[in-house]
């Protein structure tokens, strides 16, 4: 299915396990990295930890792709009961997403955070990041609802520190991280409390439980009001407009290596929830979804899409244009889900993959670019592909693909999104896509300009080229953008294997097409 | 590996192969420049090589990849997209050598990077030409509106900058906001996007989902210039001349309209085209257009402005044509793509020959040049002629056929628009030559040449070929009509 | 001999032999050999005219567009244009022998060809074709002037000639998709006794072919371009011009229109109306060139009654007008060569030192006013007759009797009257170069040779028994003769009472508002006021686009990092904003929910 | 018989130039002897005279020639006699009377229709537009 099944070589005994050693692996690693020797063996305990979790999600992955979904009781302790890691089609395409994407960001933390953090802290770095990792894993592959806070927690908890510490370079870091701590705890209380309501009513944790649960119950209000603070507490998490003013500025001010990784995962892994509970847990096509989907959802989607365009259009920083830009991104994604139809699910899904892909590649481009120059204003990366082609022409494919530029991955998601869109019947909802390429067309074309067209300042710009263990992943995921865009074979396989297990099979024509 | 998929592939990887040797022999620019125009010419036999195939019924296919179901990177040559890549490749081989003779002469920066550009659109455009569903084409489409902007911001200075802004601002806003919508709907509707004879979409939407379909897609090809989305085209005559010449006289704009063209063909049909009101509304701004264009380039002083304007004009002659999408329509269209191609691109060159030899762009300082520049402003003439539709020029035929099938086709304002408009070429065109040829008595004495020498040879040459070719096409048009009317024998 | 050019004559279009000779002409320096050329190339086409293939066979085809060409068809109507075109042209070629022009002496040849090669056309499309190679030759003829007023004059002339191409080419469009064929076929369908034309006006094709040729023909109101642009040309040019493009129209006129009556009344109105305005122009080329219009409105007439002797009458009428309109403007153009003007008030006397001019001159002025024993009697007796005996159109025919006293007083009597006669200008000019002299007097003798033994004229008419039965009983009968006489001699009678009481209106330079006013002064202004209009209309679009930018600035201010949005994006507002929607949601699900 | 400078017609205003000499030069050129012969007689007040007369008496003989023709033919005429005469006579005249009305309609100054010269530049960049 992915392509990457040569790598499924554990003993299956081992292979068993895997559910719980991608969460364990890292989780271990990082008290490791915190107590190793130097900064270095901290790298290698991160790229090896990460590695051998991106491995166990190949082999996860793999084993779904055989028998279906995998039910794994973590100690023994079987559902209800005990916790139960319950892996399908969808959180193994996120176990991928993330892990791969940990892979890639371990390798460019080495380089990048030479210059951003000073060294004694790096393990910490590390650790931060294994923790969070661990977390994020935990996340998309548990089946119970209470244990998901849990693990929501844990990565958010890495991830505050991690915001924090880039106050030594920036001083706006710190106010950045505590913010996002208040949000963030917020979120997780509100996904907590909507727990508590759903625990209340059907009394029980294990979510294919309650899922099994809801439907004997008749009009328990408490359903309800647990679906309404579980979807807020999420849409938090994942930046949903206007639930995302945490974002731009803790990615524009955190360390590079943090945002690269947060960029392409974190909020995913609360879509990867919201999508797990309107589908899973609740049903799909019960009224009550429908219309908070219809009525809050999407437009508060639409209004993300058009308004952070908008800001990303005009903002001076590069970082927080992409940042306005990724919640532009999650709106196309909820959007999409909004339809309640399994092609809009599917191609969320796929967007997702695309965008992590993308977004990764743009934030470690500058970040290999900040190792040089410490301002992010977009003005000072005039000539930029002068003195750093290398650097800045990986920027371009991945600036392209944002754009949705043919030939890269963008394109194809923006095509299937729109699609899926006509498809429900949304044709304005497809217009809103179209008119936010239009302001895409300026943002992109503003930082293309500025790279590519604008001669150097006086003295040469102070864009240098990133060393070989930035551009190294930086490369992988920019071939990866004009790869994927020209045979989507992978993500548009693990999207829509993911919708079809939690929705039923993708269509796209309407009945009587060919 | 057949015979036809080895065409596609040169066509695709000569001007490839021209683009990164531009680069390798960036330090070389002889080599550099003989480079590209061996790649020219090769690339303008392959494109006579699909051409000719695909008349002897053996239409070239390549099926690359399908990146997405439903969404294949697919290659087929049918007669319209044969006779553009024959066409575009011809007068690549022709603009690549008067490029060069411009550029030398005119002593341009940046060359190596220029070169590399223009091949990268070439390819674009010869994917465009033979792109076998509306998929590939808007991929290619993409990549042209995204090759062409160094070339048109190629001076790099504020203006030229600004002049970049609007011409990849209007081309990629529209094509993202419009056309990708569209495709997006084309594919949701009939399951794909492929060019299938008679029209893709024939019998499966009602009229309303069909206009705004071709609302979408008309507007959202604004390489074709079509009103609002004309704004690109006069600014972007900040680039050098060859790129006018090739791009904004034929490969871009002939993108725009030949993708409006494949689209009212092959997608909606005549049918389908002919049953959804948005097309009477489109047919009544396209004559609007053709008749406002007009007015305008005679108000403009300079010359390539005037070309501008006067192209705006012609291409809504083919959006004209391929709105109503009968067969002697589009045939009409497709030849005036043709014809027109030579006539604008020979004006165009003109242009620019006059600029590189006596730095003048405004036509009331060109008095007299007519005699010193004779080559030139004869072939001027021609493509003054080839505007006009007047014979002995290709110009003619596809006017004819147009004028008749807008007739016939129940849209007379189209014919009275085209009408109208060839008149108004008397006046924004006919100046140009009675104050070069025929200055009266007691102006001035001619502008000295700013070069010694005049004109270069390379720059002149060329212009010569497209004015012979513009009207050869006069007895040629025949025959080429006769190669797209085998389109509609298929059905 | 004549089997050698009829070889040669039997697939080729005689035209192409004067397309080849003015490209040679145009290339030629030494005088002598283009002379040779200019001579000669008429000889030829002479030659393969009369040997031609047979009548009403296509001698040369092809096809393009799917459409059947046929390149070369000679027909008993085309024949009789053709041949006045070639005496036409080798008129034209001895006049010119003087000047050292080769641009204009090649292009009247090509412009002479195209003429020929259209009148042999086959079919319409390439009737139409020449049609448009006659007007880029015609206005080269013009341009090759070189003076401001006649390049200004030659684009104008240019514009309303691709307006009238255009139309034709619309109308082929149209009527080949309509009937699928474009035959030009010869004269011959029946209708109620009488020949029709081959379209019919009713249909948008046909209608708008008629557009075309009426533009051509010089129409009313859009006649104005003929009384422009002539007068521009060259001694030379204007005879040239004044021999083909009208008279092709009449030719594709009887061919498609014949029988159409309202071209009998457009026709009586063109004979009229131009009487008035040559009356008071100065210019006396000018002049002529309305002589031509109203000379040209007698055929459109004869056009319009159709028939054997409608047709007959416009064809012969085409034969005699072109030599002795080209012998009056060659005479104007001797004139104009030898005092460097043509206006009235600035000349007279002249035929002190220019006899023989002045009585080639009056010869060219007996014809056209339709004396017995010259060439325009034979003619246009033919024209008035069956105008005459058509139904319903008498006032027709008395306004053409009023245009035949109306010609005598512009062309019989003001053209040599104020330029050889009247009173002494002073000027003693140089009498006409020989080649000139000789070119008028041949003119002359054909004008008199017609008028005396006319019988040779209607041999060739395109109806032959119809025209020589009327040459029997009617031409000159006693009757018809004295009628004329009555005609002409109470006229000139008129004039010279007139002059003697001093009425008759003095000669005054100026200019004469006409038609072309609508384009030449009602177009600028109107463009000028458009202009005016866009500017105010940009200034306000210049406001509408500040307001436009002020309000994208204050979008932009308040996307910005410091805007608006921005400014509220606390931690605060986040809960804020979390709250509200958590009751929105609330309110929206247990809306659902009741 | 010698030719003049300024007989390019192409230059009228170069013949303006030294129009002097060329003046006297056409004044000097002596009636051309077939002029003489022909024409002289013409200037003279009593031909003028007689002329008239001529010509009355022309017209006057052929209505008179059409009254006896008719009588002889013996059928009758379909016309008044004489109409062609009275119509010649009076629609000339008309023709000609028409002219003083017309001359101070429509007669402008020979410049009317010449380019404005205060924009030159602006005429000539539209060329034959304004025109």
């Amino acid at each position: 299915m992915i392509g990457l099944e040569f790598l499924n070589i554990a003993p299956q005994r081992f292979a068993e396990q895997a559910p719980a050693l991608v969460v364990v692996g890292p989780l271990i690693a990082a008290c490791a990295a915190v107590l190793a020797p130097g900064r270095r063996w901290a790298w290698f305990l991160c790229v090896g930890a990460s590695a051998f979790a991106f491995w166990m999600a190949v082999v996860l992955a793999s084993e779904v792709a055989r028998q279906g979904v995998i039910s794994y009781a973590m100690g023994g302790f079987p559902a209800p009961l005990g916790i139960e890691f319950r892996v399908d089609a969808l959180s193994a395409m996120f176990a991928l997403l993330i892990s791969g994407m940990a892979v890639l960001t371990a390798v460019f933390s080495g380089e990048s955070l030479e210059t951003e953090i000073m060294s004694s802290k790096h393990p910490l770095m590390q650790g931060g990041f294994l923790t969070c990792l661990a977390g994020l894993l935990g996340l998309v592959l548990t089946g119970d609802a209470f244990n998901a806070f849990v693990f929501l927690e844990i990565s958010s908890i890495g991830v505050y520190a991690m915001i924090a510490m880039g106050g030594a370079r920036d001083r706006r870091a710190y106010p950045a991280a505590f913010n996002y701590l208040i949000m963030g705890t917020i979120g997780a209380t509100f996904y907590l409390i909507g727990v508590g309501f759903l625990y209340a009513a059907t009394g029980t944790l294990n979510m294919a439980d309650i899922a099994a649960r809801i439907p004997t119950l008749t009009s328990d209000r408490s359903i309800e009001v647990g679906l309404a603070f579980i979807l807020i507490g999420l849409a938090l998490k994942a930046a949903v407009f206007p639930l995302h003013q945490w974002l731009p500025a803790a990615y524009s001010h955190a360390p590079s290596m943090i945002v690269v990784f947060l960029s392409a995962t974190a909020t995913k892994a609360s879509v990867y929830l919201i999508i797990r509970y309107l589908s899973t847990v609740f049903a799909f096509d019960w009224q009550v979804e429908t219309a908070f989907m219809a009525f809050v959802l999407a437009p508060l989607s639409v209004a993300g899409i058009l308004i952070c365009s908008m800001q990303a259009a005009v903002d001076p920083e590069i970082r927080r244009i992409l940042a306005y830009s990724s919640v532009a991104q999650v709106g196309y994604m909820t959007l999409a889900i909004a339809t309640a139809t399994s092609a809009g699910v599917s191609a969320a899904l796929f967007h997702l993959f695309n965008h992590g892909v993308m977004k990764a590649a743009l934030f470690m481009a500058i970040g290999g670019a900040a190792i040089h120059l410490k301002s992010q204003r977009l003005s000072d990366f005039a000539g930029a592909a002068k003195s750093a082609p290398w650097t800045m022409t990986a920027f371009g494919i991945a600036a392209l693909s944002l754009l949705g530029a043919p030939l890269t991955a963008g394109f194809l998601s923006k095509l299937r999104l729109i699609q899926s869109l006509v498809a429900a019947d949304w044709g304005w909802a497809a217009a809103v896509i179209g008119l936010s390429s239009l302001i895409g067309v300026f943002y992109v074309g503003r930082i293309f300009e500025v790279v590519f067209f604008r001669s150097e300042p006086e003295g040469g710009s102070a864009v240098r080229e990133a060393p070989v263990s930035i551009l190294l992943p930086l490369w992988l995921l920019a071939i990866a953008n004009i790869w994927f865009g020209i045979d989507a074979t992978i993500p548009l396989g693990l999207a829509e294997s993911a919708a079809g297990a939690v929705m039923g099979a993708t269509t796209l024509s309407p009945a009587g097409a060919p | 590996m057949t015979q036809g998929e080895i065409l596609i592939l040169l066509a695709l990887g000569a001007p490839t192969l021209s683009a990164v040797l531009a680069y390798v022999f960036h330090r070389a620019p002889d080599v550099r420049d003989t480079v590209i125009v061996v790649c020219a010419i090769v690339l303008a036999f392959v494109g006579w090589g699909l051409f000719s195939q695909t008349s002897a019924g053996v239409p070239p296919e390549l099926m690359v990849g399908e990146p997405a179901p439903g969404f294949a990177i697919a290659f087929r040559l049918e007669p319209l997209g044969a006779l553009f890549a024959a066409m575009a490749s011809g007068l690549w081989a022709l603009t690549s050598l008067y490029a060069i003779g411009y550029m030398r002469g005119a002593q341009e920066q940046n060359q190596t990077r220029f070169y590399a550009c223009l091949s990268i659109a070439m390819v674009a455009v010869m994917g465009v030409a033979m792109a076998a569903n509306l998929f590939t084409l808007f991929v290619f489409y993409e990549v042209l509106s995204l090759s062409t902007y160094p070339l048109v911001a190629h001076k790099g200075d504020e203006a030229s900058r600004k002049a970049g802004r609007i011409y990849v601002g209007i081309l990629l806003g529209a094509s993202v906001t419009l056309l990708l919508p569209g495709l997006a709907a084309i594919a949701y509707f009939a399951g794909s996007t492929d060019f299938v004879d008679g029209g893709l979409l024939a019998g499966t939407v009602s009229p309303t989902v069909a206009s705004i379909l071709i609302l979408l897609v008309v507007f959202g090809a604004a390489k074709g210039a079509m009103f609002p989305l004309h704004g690109w085209l006069p600014s972007a005559m900040v680039a050098p001349t060859p790129v006018s010449a090739m791009l904004h006289a034929v490969a871009v704009v002939k993108t725009g309209v030949f993708t409006i063209l494949k689209a009212t063909t092959y997608i909606f049909g005549s049918e389908v085209m002919a049953s959804a009101p948005a097309t009477d509304w489109l047919v009544w701004l396209a004559s609007g257009v053709i008749v406002w264009a007009s007015l305008v380039a005679i108000t403009k002083p300079e010359i390539k402005a005037r070309l501008a304007w006067s192209t705006i004009a012609q291409l809504a002659y083919i959006i004209g044509g391929a709105l109503i999408a009968v067969e002697r329509a589009v045939t009409g269209a497709a030849l005036h793509m043709l014809t027109h191609g030579f006539g604008k691109i020979t004006l165009f060159m003109c242009a620019g020959a006059i600029y590189v030899a006596t730095g003048l762009t405004r036509i009331e300082d060109m008095r007299g040049l007519g005699r010193r520049m004779p080559v030139v402003f004869i072939a001027f003439l021609v493509g003054t002629l080839s505007i006009m539709g007047m014979p002995p020029t290709g110009g003619l035929w596809s006017k004819f056929m147009l004028i008749g099938s807008a007739f016939d086709a129940g849209a007379p304002q189209l014919a009275w628009a085209m009408v109208a408009s060839s008149v108004l070429a008397v006046f924004y065109l006919g100046p140009v030559l009675l104050i070069a040829m025929f200055p009266a008595e007691g102006a001035g004495p001619p502008a000295p040449f700013k070069r010694a020498g005049g004109a270069p040879g390379l720059a002149v040459a060329p212009l010569a070929v497209t004015a012979i070719g513009a009207i050869a096409l006069f007895f040629l048009a025949g025959p080429a009509a006769e190669r797209l009317q085998a389109l509609w024998g298929s059905l | 001999m004549s089997e050698l050019f009829g070889m040669l004559a039997s697939g080729t279009n005689p035209g192409f032999v004067l397309l080849v000779a003015g490209v040679m002409a145009a290339l030629i320096r030494p005088t002598a050999l283009r002379g040779v050329v200019l001579i000669g190339a008429p000889v030829l086409a002479l030659l393969m005219v009369l040997y031609g293939p047979g009548w009403g066979v296509d001698a040369a085809r092809t096809d393009l567009l799917g459409l059947q060409l046929s390149l070369y068809r000679i027909d008993s109507l085309s024949f009789v244009f053709g041949l006045a075109f070639v005496v036409a042209t080798g008129l034209i070629g001895i006049y010119s022998l003087h000047r050292r022009e080769p641009l204009e002496d090649g292009a009247a040849l090509i412009y002479a060809g195209a003429g020929l090669a259209a009148v042999f056309s086959g079919d319409l499309l390439s009737f139409v074709l020449w049609m448009e190679l006659t007007t880029l030759a015609s206005t080269a003829i013009l341009l090759s002037r070189r003076t401001a007023a006649a390049n200004r004059a030659a684009l104008r002339y240019f514009a309303m000639h691709m307006i009238s191409g255009l139309l034709l080419i619309c109308g082929v469009a149209v009527i080949a998709m309509d009937r699928g064929t474009i035959e030009f076929v010869q004269l011959g369908p029946m209708r109620d006794g009488l020949l029709v034309g081959i379209l019919d006006p009713s249909e948008p094709g046909g209608a708008l072919f008629l557009a075309g040729l009426g533009i051509k023909a010089a129409f009313p109101i859009v006649h104005a371009w003929l009384k422009d642009a002539y007068p521009e040309a060259s001694e030379t040019g204007s005879v040239a011009l004044s021999v083909f493009t009208t008279k092709l129209a009449v030719y594709a006129l009887v061919r498609c229109f014949a029988g159409f009556e309202p071209l009998i009344w457009v026709g009586a109105i063109m004979t009229v109306f131009p009487v008035f305005f040559a009356v008071v122009e100065n210019d006396l080329r000018r002049v002529l060139a309305y002589s031509l219009n109203n000379q040209v409105g007698f055929m459109v007439a004869a056009v319009g009654v159709g028939g054997e002797l409608g047709v007959n009458g416009a064809a012969l009428h085409a034969f005699t007008h072109i030599i002795y309109k080209s012998l009056l403007f060659m005479s104007m153009g001797a004139v104009l060569l030898r005092t460097g003007t043509t206006k009235a008030s600035e000349l007279g006397g002249l035929h002190r030192t220019m006899p023989f001019t002045s009585i080639f001159c009056l010869i060219g002025a007996a014809s056209i006013s339709a004396f017995p024993l010259f060439s325009g009697f034979v003619s246009k007796s033919l024209i008035m007759t069956s105008v005459e005996y058509a139904p319903g159109v008498y006032i027709a025919w008395l306004g053409m009797m009023f245009a035949s006293a109306g010609v005598l007083e512009h062309s019989g009597i003001k053209i040599p009257y104020f330029s050889f006669f009247s009173h002494d200008s002073g000027k003693r000019p140089e009498e006409a170069p020989f080649n000139m002299l000789l070119a008028m007097g041949a003119a002359s003798a054909f004008c008199i040779g017609i008028g005396v033994a006319p019988v040779w004229l209607y041999e060739l008419a395109p109806y032959r028994e119809a025209a020589l039965e009327y040459l029997g009983v009617d031409l000159f009968s006693a009757k018809h003769v004295l009628h004329q006489v009555q005609l002409l001699g109470f006229a000139i009678f008129a004039f010279l009472l007139l002059k003697r009481m001093h009425l008759y209106p003095p000669e005054r330079p100026g200019v004469i508002l006409d038609a072309d006013w609508l384009c030449r002064d009602l177009g600028p202004a109107s463009w000028r006021g458009i202009g005016s209009f866009w500017e105010r209309a940009s200034a306000r679009r210049a406001r509408v686009s500040e307001a436009v930018d002020r309000w994208r600035d204050w979008l932009v201010s308040q996307c910005g990092p410091s805007g608006w949005i921005a400014r509220r994006a606390s931690v605060s507002a986040g809960a804020i904003w979390t709250v509200i929607i958590l009751g929105a949601t609330l309110a929206v699900i247990y809306g659902a929910v009741r | 018989m010698t030719t003049g400078p300024g007989n390019d017609p192409r230059d009228p205003q170069g013949a303006a130039e030294d129009g002097e000499n060329w003046r006297e030069e056409e004044r000097a050129r002596p009636e051309h002897p077939l002029s003489v012969m022909l024409f002289s007689w013409m200037r003279t007040e009593t031909f003028l005279r007689l002329f008239i007369v001529g010509v009355g008496v022309v017209s006057l003989g052929a209505v008179v020639a059409e009254w006896v023709l008719s009588l002889q033919s013996g059928e009758p005429s379909k016309r008044l006699i004489g109409f062609y005469g009275i119509f010649g006579g009076l629609a000339f005249a008309l023709a000609v009377l028409a002219g003083w009305p017309l001359g101070a309609a429509l007669r402008r100054p020979e410049t009317h229709y010449d380019p404005p010269q205060h924009d030159k530049a602006d005429a000539a960049a539209k060329g034959g537009a304004d025109e």
